[in-house]
């Protein structure tokens, strides 16, 4: 079990870098920020949740999805789904033709709930189906494209056709699932006020926490053999193949765990921002989502976290006194971060935090052998000086 | 055919690609424990048999059967885990693992989603990585990152991995190409040393190094079986002379 | 807005305000002495001696900057002349503007950001109904002030919203009314792009058109949004042949709609056809040429002759060049600051359910589309319009409506 | 559909055949450009409906000068070569100052291609503004031309569909009939070789992507005959950009053509029988499957990898 414990912490400097960003973002933004900034940092720590999922799957595996948002949507969906049933109680629908079904149906003129929103009105069902869904749709997708493998730019074009797909769809059928305008206007969970100051603080804490498991989840995946096996597939699949095992199944699996992991940001996101829409479903979003994970570093999983706060910390600045800059800035972003920062926030630690005697004296410290993780990083670093060079 | 001895039986193996056909009609029986290198001028068709053999390529017709055990419908991972091992002519290796870490991802077990992420490092893996690391002279460098490797040693480190599936066939494209003399006397001891209980293929153009390790020599030419037989026969004969030099 | 331009319209103003206190729409100066800050701001708003804040909140960015750009003009310019004249309860009126960058969220999150940490006295912005639909819930759980200005799919009323643009059936059962008469139209073809504001028009429309007029829908199509592909579409139009083309497109779709219909041989010669989503400001992109002689349906046409409209005209031009041009929506949200204004001097108080409560029956006479008045439902009264576009890109007013009640949960029309 | 003579359905099946084409025609312009960067050059340049975008706005503005001086009946052409060179210098820039460090990195050359895209929308709205604008067309591109008096064909349609063709018949005899083309062929299939027999291989990359670029001006500059002119205008086609040449199979401009022919096809056919916005879905779903089914696309070669 200690075994275990060690490698979701990542030995010494992981577990400190993993410290200090809890104390980051569980105890120095709520005492620094007012109430409004703070249910912002919960709306971007929701983010975060794809940003690390794309850690793992386009970091460490290789593999690029464009279509991230579509798992974001899926969870958000799901809880959504629940929180206007719940809205919709035929009181306060009460003026609708037909009270008790969502308002956004009774204007489609359907006169009941259609089958696949009824598993919604019960929260174990939601929660099950906000996990499950997205895995299984991924699933599907990843059968479909790994076995034959599809990979790399086909994958991310794929993946981005799908969720153009899937929000077409969405806004194409309003009756079912509230059309452009997403589902909206919700109030309470089990009865419980979601829109007061006092629950966005829990749900802020709630979110943080769930965060933090996932970024252990994900480093316990890491560091297990199967992370080995990932990063080597992405360096060299075919030798992966002639060692024996089955590429494919990998992919899936990591897939999957994206998906679910997505899926879960977008539910925290519903409940934090009170509503979800077809937005965020799109393409433009999913290749945000991209940027955040590089910014932070797609290698590291909390520096994707840092990525996520700081890249929309700075939208939100930005878009308050410049907002035609804005663009500017965000396009700059992509291109830096791709072409001077390949390995964003924790690469620029990596290359100088060694200069710094105290963090230098902490990661020498750090139990031998050395993760995968970071042998990976300086790889790469070393690659990207040979291609500057 | 019905069953055999041979550890690997391939025959009328064919498969075209757009028409051009790289492999004709080959037969082609190993037997246990025999080193066989298959020789033959550049586009012979000597990389595509063992693109065949290991299912990276899928052939056309024909059968290969290892062990009696039909091997053209199997995907690549399955055909491993029967225990056919291949080595890639230019190394293929995970550069950006250590020594240590490329023998381990290589020890077949936890070869599954899950077994891979239960996967516990005990004594026996750690045993079975000592063990090879001694066989292939890198033991002493085990925490080295693959990266920095000289030529050679990653070649050794590649034949390394395929060792640590304990497969019954090994198939070995160009092993000393980019080696040292010193080397190559290395190799083609590790060779003789690791034939003497599975079956091994190899493939190389170095005659000297091939005389020394050769039970058994194939010549290919144009996807066909030019000549077959003992080093100093195959060398004496006609149409082997006429290939190599007539041109 | 530059040093520049503000002088300019100090100037300016100036001749503007006999016209409208002539007109009425100003109650009488008042002095902020008269109306001590503790007694006129009891919850705490963005309100001193001397300036209150309010907040725009459009987007200036992505997809939606198109539309919503002419709405944020018409604002400021409403804003100016109001500061010009002295303001509101004698505070100078100061704007915050926050970008929606055409993102729900990101108006849910301005909007709090506006109403929560800035206090803003009131809101005025929003274009899309998602957009409205994301900042609801916050204005109603904050108890904010938002003025609407676009014409909508209705369904909706609130509190804390006043919905400056018309509802569904202002904009939809007068129209169709008029064209059924004029070209005796018996069937008729609804297009709209797929999303809930055609939806519910198109909903409305049928009804009407099947109910109250005894025609018949050939039939009814909706677009994916941004989609620029109309071959199949004109093609299933061409077989129905039906009197009356009735659209909704919206965006870079309406360019591709009106383009390529031109291009089949439906022009205006050989089909009619009715749209409640053109306005002047969709004609740039569209081409007069395009569209010449196709109908629209609007409370609001920039051609309209009274001298409030040619005031409020030139005045837009001075301050945002003679290029620009004014539709529907522009006119709706210049509305926004004058009724705004208005409330809170009716009320005496700067607080939200005072000028909230206040506002309802309030007549402004002098707009520049006429007599409005607000309705008890938030909504407005006004008139419906029906512009003949032509080919210098402006419509040529052709039909006007008597005033319509806002009805916006129409029975037996859902 | 028996409300109606055969007369009337006969018409119908012409103009819907051609509308069919007509679609054929705009995603063959949409992608040409596209197959030849993505297809020879392996990059993915995701500002593609950007490049589209300068050829738009580049007819927009000569269109204002020409109503300034009367000569709108004459610009269009003109137009059209000014759009190609415009975005083949952007193109031969971005190259030179992005793209050339990324071609070991297809994934990173899709993000920061990305960032570009964002960028050029922005310069458009700046200098252009939000709003929406509409080139002034010449009389002769108006109207439809009719063969009997109850068929229109689109004469903006025949104007495009005759580009595509122009258009692509140049591309063919670029890629393989001139000393050019036979270079890039070349340097994609073997760089180091390519560059040992005194090819200039940076020179080449560079020359191709800038032609890719122009070619998809030239696509913005017809479509304003067909569609609008914003900042947004170029995100409306990447998507099926895309799909048209990996649905081809990415390196092959027979593969291009046919891939473009199929899906217009498809999606006028749907279209027609289904509601608009559910035909695209049909289209685009069918699209995802059949290259799920068949990753490396229609047309793709069999080869030894």
């Amino acid at each position: 079990m200690s075994d275990t414990l060690n490698k979701m912490l990542g030995g010494r400097q992981g577990a400190i870098g993993l410290a200090i960003l809890a104390v980051f973002i569980m105890i120095v933004l709520p005492l620094g920020l007012d109430p409004f900034r703070i249910g912002l940092i919960g709306k971007y720590l929701t983010y975060a949740f794809v940003a690390v999922s794309l850690v793992l799957l386009w970091g460490n595996g290789g593999i690029l999805s464009l279509g991230q948002g579509i798992f974001f949507g899926l969870g958000g969906y799901g809880m959504a789904m629940f929180l206007k049933l719940e809205a919709s109680d035929p009181v306060s629908t009460a003026i609708q033709s037909t009270p008790g079904i969502p308002d956004f149906m009774d204007w489609n003129q359907l006169t009941s709930l259609p089958w696949f929103w009824e598993p919604f009105k019960s929260l174990p069902l939601t929660i099950l189906a906000i996990l499950v869904i997205p895995a299984f749709f991924a699933y599907l997708i990843g059968f479909a494209m790994f076995k034959r493998r599809v990979g790399g730019v086909y994958f991310a074009i794929i993946t981005q056709a799908i969720a153009l797909i899937l929000s077409i769809l969405i806004v194409g059928q309003q009756g079912y699932t509230g059309g452009v305008n997403g589902i909206t206007d919700l109030k309470t969970m089990l009865g419980w006020d979601i829109r007061t100051d006092s629950a966005k603080y829990v749900l802020y804490y709630v979110n943080a926490g769930l965060l933090i498991a996932c970024i252990l989840l994900s480093r316990y995946v890491l560091s297990s053999k199967f992370g080995m096996l990932l990063l080597a597939m992405r360096d060299k699949e075919e030798r992966v193949r002639f060692s024996g095992y089955d590429v494919s199944n990998f992919k899936i699996f990591i897939f999957c765990l994206a998906a679910m992991i997505s899926a879960i940001g977008g539910a925290m996101f519903t409940l934090q921002v009170g509503f979800m829409s077809p937005t965020f479903i799109g393409i433009v979003p999913s290749i945000e989502m991209v940027i955040f994970a590089a910014v932070g570093g797609r290698m590291s999983l909390i520096g994707a976290v840092y990525g996520t706060l700081l890249v929309n910390f700075g939208k939100t600045m930005f878009s308050e006194t410049y907002p035609e800059l804005w663009l500017f800035l965000m396009g700059g972003l992509f291109i830096a971060v791709v072409m001077f920062f390949p390995n964003g926030i924790a690469g620029v630690y990596e290359k100088y935090a060694k200069k710094v005697p105290f963090l230098r004296k902490l990661s020498e410290e750090s139990p031998t052998p050395k993760t995968a993780q970071v042998a990976a990083v300086t790889a790469v670093e070393i690659k990207e000086a040979g291609v500057k060079a | 055919m019905s069953n055999t001895d041979f550890v690997l039986a391939v025959e009328d193996l064919t498969v075209s690609f757009d028409g051009f056909k790289a492999v004709d009609k080959l037969n082609m029986y190993i037997d246990k424990n025999e080193l066989r290198v298959v020789i033959g001028p550049n586009g012979a068709g000597k990389t595509t048999v063992l693109d065949l053999i290991c299912g990276k390529t899928k052939s056309s017709s024909g059968s290969i059967k290892f062990k009696n055990r039909e091997l053209t419908k199997l995907s690549e991972h399955e055909i491993v885990r029967a225990g056919v091992g291949r080595k890639f002519q230019t190394p293929s290796i995970y550069e950006n693992l250590s020594v240590y870490q490329n023998l381990e991802v290589s020890y077949p077990k936890g070869r599954g989603v899950f077994g891979s992420l239960f996967f516990k490092r005990n004594e026996a893996v750690v045993a079975q990585v000592h063990k090879i690391a001694r066989e292939i002279m890198m033991e002493d460098i085990l925490n080295t990152e693959a990266a920095l490797l000289s030529h050679g040693q990653k070649q050794w480190l590649e034949i390394g991995m395929l060792l640590m599936q304990e497969p019954e066939l090994l198939m070995l494209d160009e092993p000393v190409a980019g080696m040292s003399a010193k080397e190559r006397d290395q190799t083609a001891e590790l060779l003789n040393r690791i034939c003497q209980n599975r079956s091994v293929i190899v493939i190389e153009h170095d005659m000297e190094f091939v005389k020394k390790i050769a039970h058994k020599v194939t010549v290919l030419h144009q996807g066909k079986i030019l000549a077959e037989g003992a080093m100093d026969k195959v060398q004496a004969n006609e149409k082997v002379i006429e290939v190599y030099l007539g041109h | 807005m530059s040093n520049n331009t503000r002088r300019h319209f100090i100037t300016k103003t100036g001749a503007l305000m006999g016209a409208l206190l002539a007109a009425g729409m100003i109650s009488g100066s008042a002095f902020a002495a008269d109306f001590p800050t503790a007694k006129v701001n009891t919850t705490k708003l963005a309100v001193t001696d001397t300036t209150v804040k309010v907040g725009i909140l459009h987007s200036s960015t992505g997809t939606m900057a198109i539309s919503e750009t002419g709405s944020i003009q018409a604002e400021k310019l409403a804003i100016a002349q109001i500061n010009a004249m002295g303001g509101v309860l004698g505070r100078k009126i100061e704007v915050i503007q926050e970008d929606g960058a055409s993102d729900w969220p990101t108006f849910a999150e301005k909007s709090k950001k506006l109403l929560v940490n800035d206090k803003v006295a009131t809101v005025f912005g929003c274009w899309t109904s998602a957009s409205r639909k994301a900042v609801l819930p916050v204005f109603e759980k904050e108890n904010g002030l938002l003025f609407y200005p676009t014409f909508y799919e209705g369904l909706e009323q609130s509190k804390n919203v006043f919905y400056t643009g018309q509802e569904a059936t202002q904009q939809i059962l007068a129209g169709l009314d008029w064209i059924a008469k004029e070209k005796k139209a018996k069937t008729f073809y609804l297009i709209g792009s797929d999303y809930i504001w055609p939806r519910t028009s198109m909903k409305i429309a049928r009804k009407h058109i099947e109910q109250k007029l005894g025609g018949k829908v050939v039939g009814e199509e909706y677009i994916a949004l941004g989609d620029t592909q109309f071959g199949s579409v004109i093609n299933k139009i061409k077989l129905k042949k039906p009197d009356v083309i009735y659209a909704a497109v919206v965006g870079g779709s309406n360019v591709a709609w009106f383009k390529q219909l031109n291009a089949a041989g439906l022009n205006s010669k050989k089909q009619n056809m009715l749209t409640i989503s053109v306005t002047e400001d969709e004609v740039l992109g569209i081409g007069g040429e395009n569209l010449e002689g196709f109908y629209s349906a609007m409370k609001y046409f920039q051609s309209l002759k009274n001298p409030n409209n040619e005031k409020f005209v030139a005045e837009f031009k001075k301050m945002w060049g003679p290029k620009s041009v004014i539709g529907d929506v522009t006119q709706a949200a210049y509305l926004g600051p004058w009724l705004w204004k208005a409330a809170v001097e009716r009320a005496g108080s700067f607080d939200v359910d005072k000028a909230a409560a206040a506002l309802p029956g309030y007549e402004l006479k002098a707009a520049p589309e006429g007599y409005v008045k607000v309705d008890p439902n938030h909504h407005l009264e006004s008139k419906l319009r029906v512009g003949k576009w032509l080919a210098n890109g402006q419509a040529e007013v052709v039909y006007e409506s008597e005033l319509i009640k806002p009805d916006p949960f129409p029975k037996g029309y859902q | 559909m028996f409300d109606y003579s055969m007369a009337e359905i006969g018409n119908i099946v012409v103009m819907q055949a051609f509308s069919g084409l007509s679609l054929f025609s705009v995603l063959l312009l949409m992608a040409l450009g596209l197959a030849v960067i993505f297809g020879q050059m392996g990059v993915i340049n995701m500002a593609h409906g950007e490049f589209m975008a300068i050829g738009a706005y580049t007819t927009v503005f000569l269109s204002k000068v020409a109503e300034t001086y009367g000569i709108v009946n004459y610009y269009f052409l003109f137009a059209i070569v000014i759009a190609f060179i415009i975005a083949f210098i952007i193109g031969y820039l971005v190259e030179f100052a992005l793209i050339r460090h990324l071609y070991k990195r297809p994934l990173d050359t899709l993000l920061a291609t990305w960032g570009l895209s964002l960028v050029m929308q922005q310069i458009f709205r700046s200098t252009f503004g939000a709003k929406e604008v509409s080139a002034v067309l010449p009389e002769w591109l108006m109207g439809s031309f009719q063969p009997t008096p109850d068929i229109d064909i689109p004469i903006n349609g025949v104007f495009v569909l005759g580009l595509a063709l122009v258009v692509t018949v140049g591309v063919y005899l670029f890629m393989f009939r001139s000393r050019w083309g036979l270079r890039v062929r070349a340097t994609v299939q073997n760089r180091v070789m390519a560059g040992a027999v005194g090819i200039n291989t940076k020179k080449v990359d560079r020359v191709t992507f800038a032609l890719g670029c122009g070619i998809a001006g030239v696509a913005g500059a017809a479509f304003t005959t067909i569609a609008s002119t914003g900042p947004t205008t170029g995100s409306l086609y990447i998507v099926d950009s895309f799909m048209v040449v990996v649905f081809g199979g990415a390196a092959s401009i027979m593969g291009t053509i046919a891939s473009a022919f199929g899906i217009a096809q498809a999606q006028s056919i749907l279209q027609f029988f289904m509601t608009s916005s559910m035909g695209k879905v049909a289209t685009l779903m069918v699209i995802v499957g059949i290259l799920m089914m068949r990753p490396e696309g229609l047309f793709a070669s069999k080869v030894r990898k």
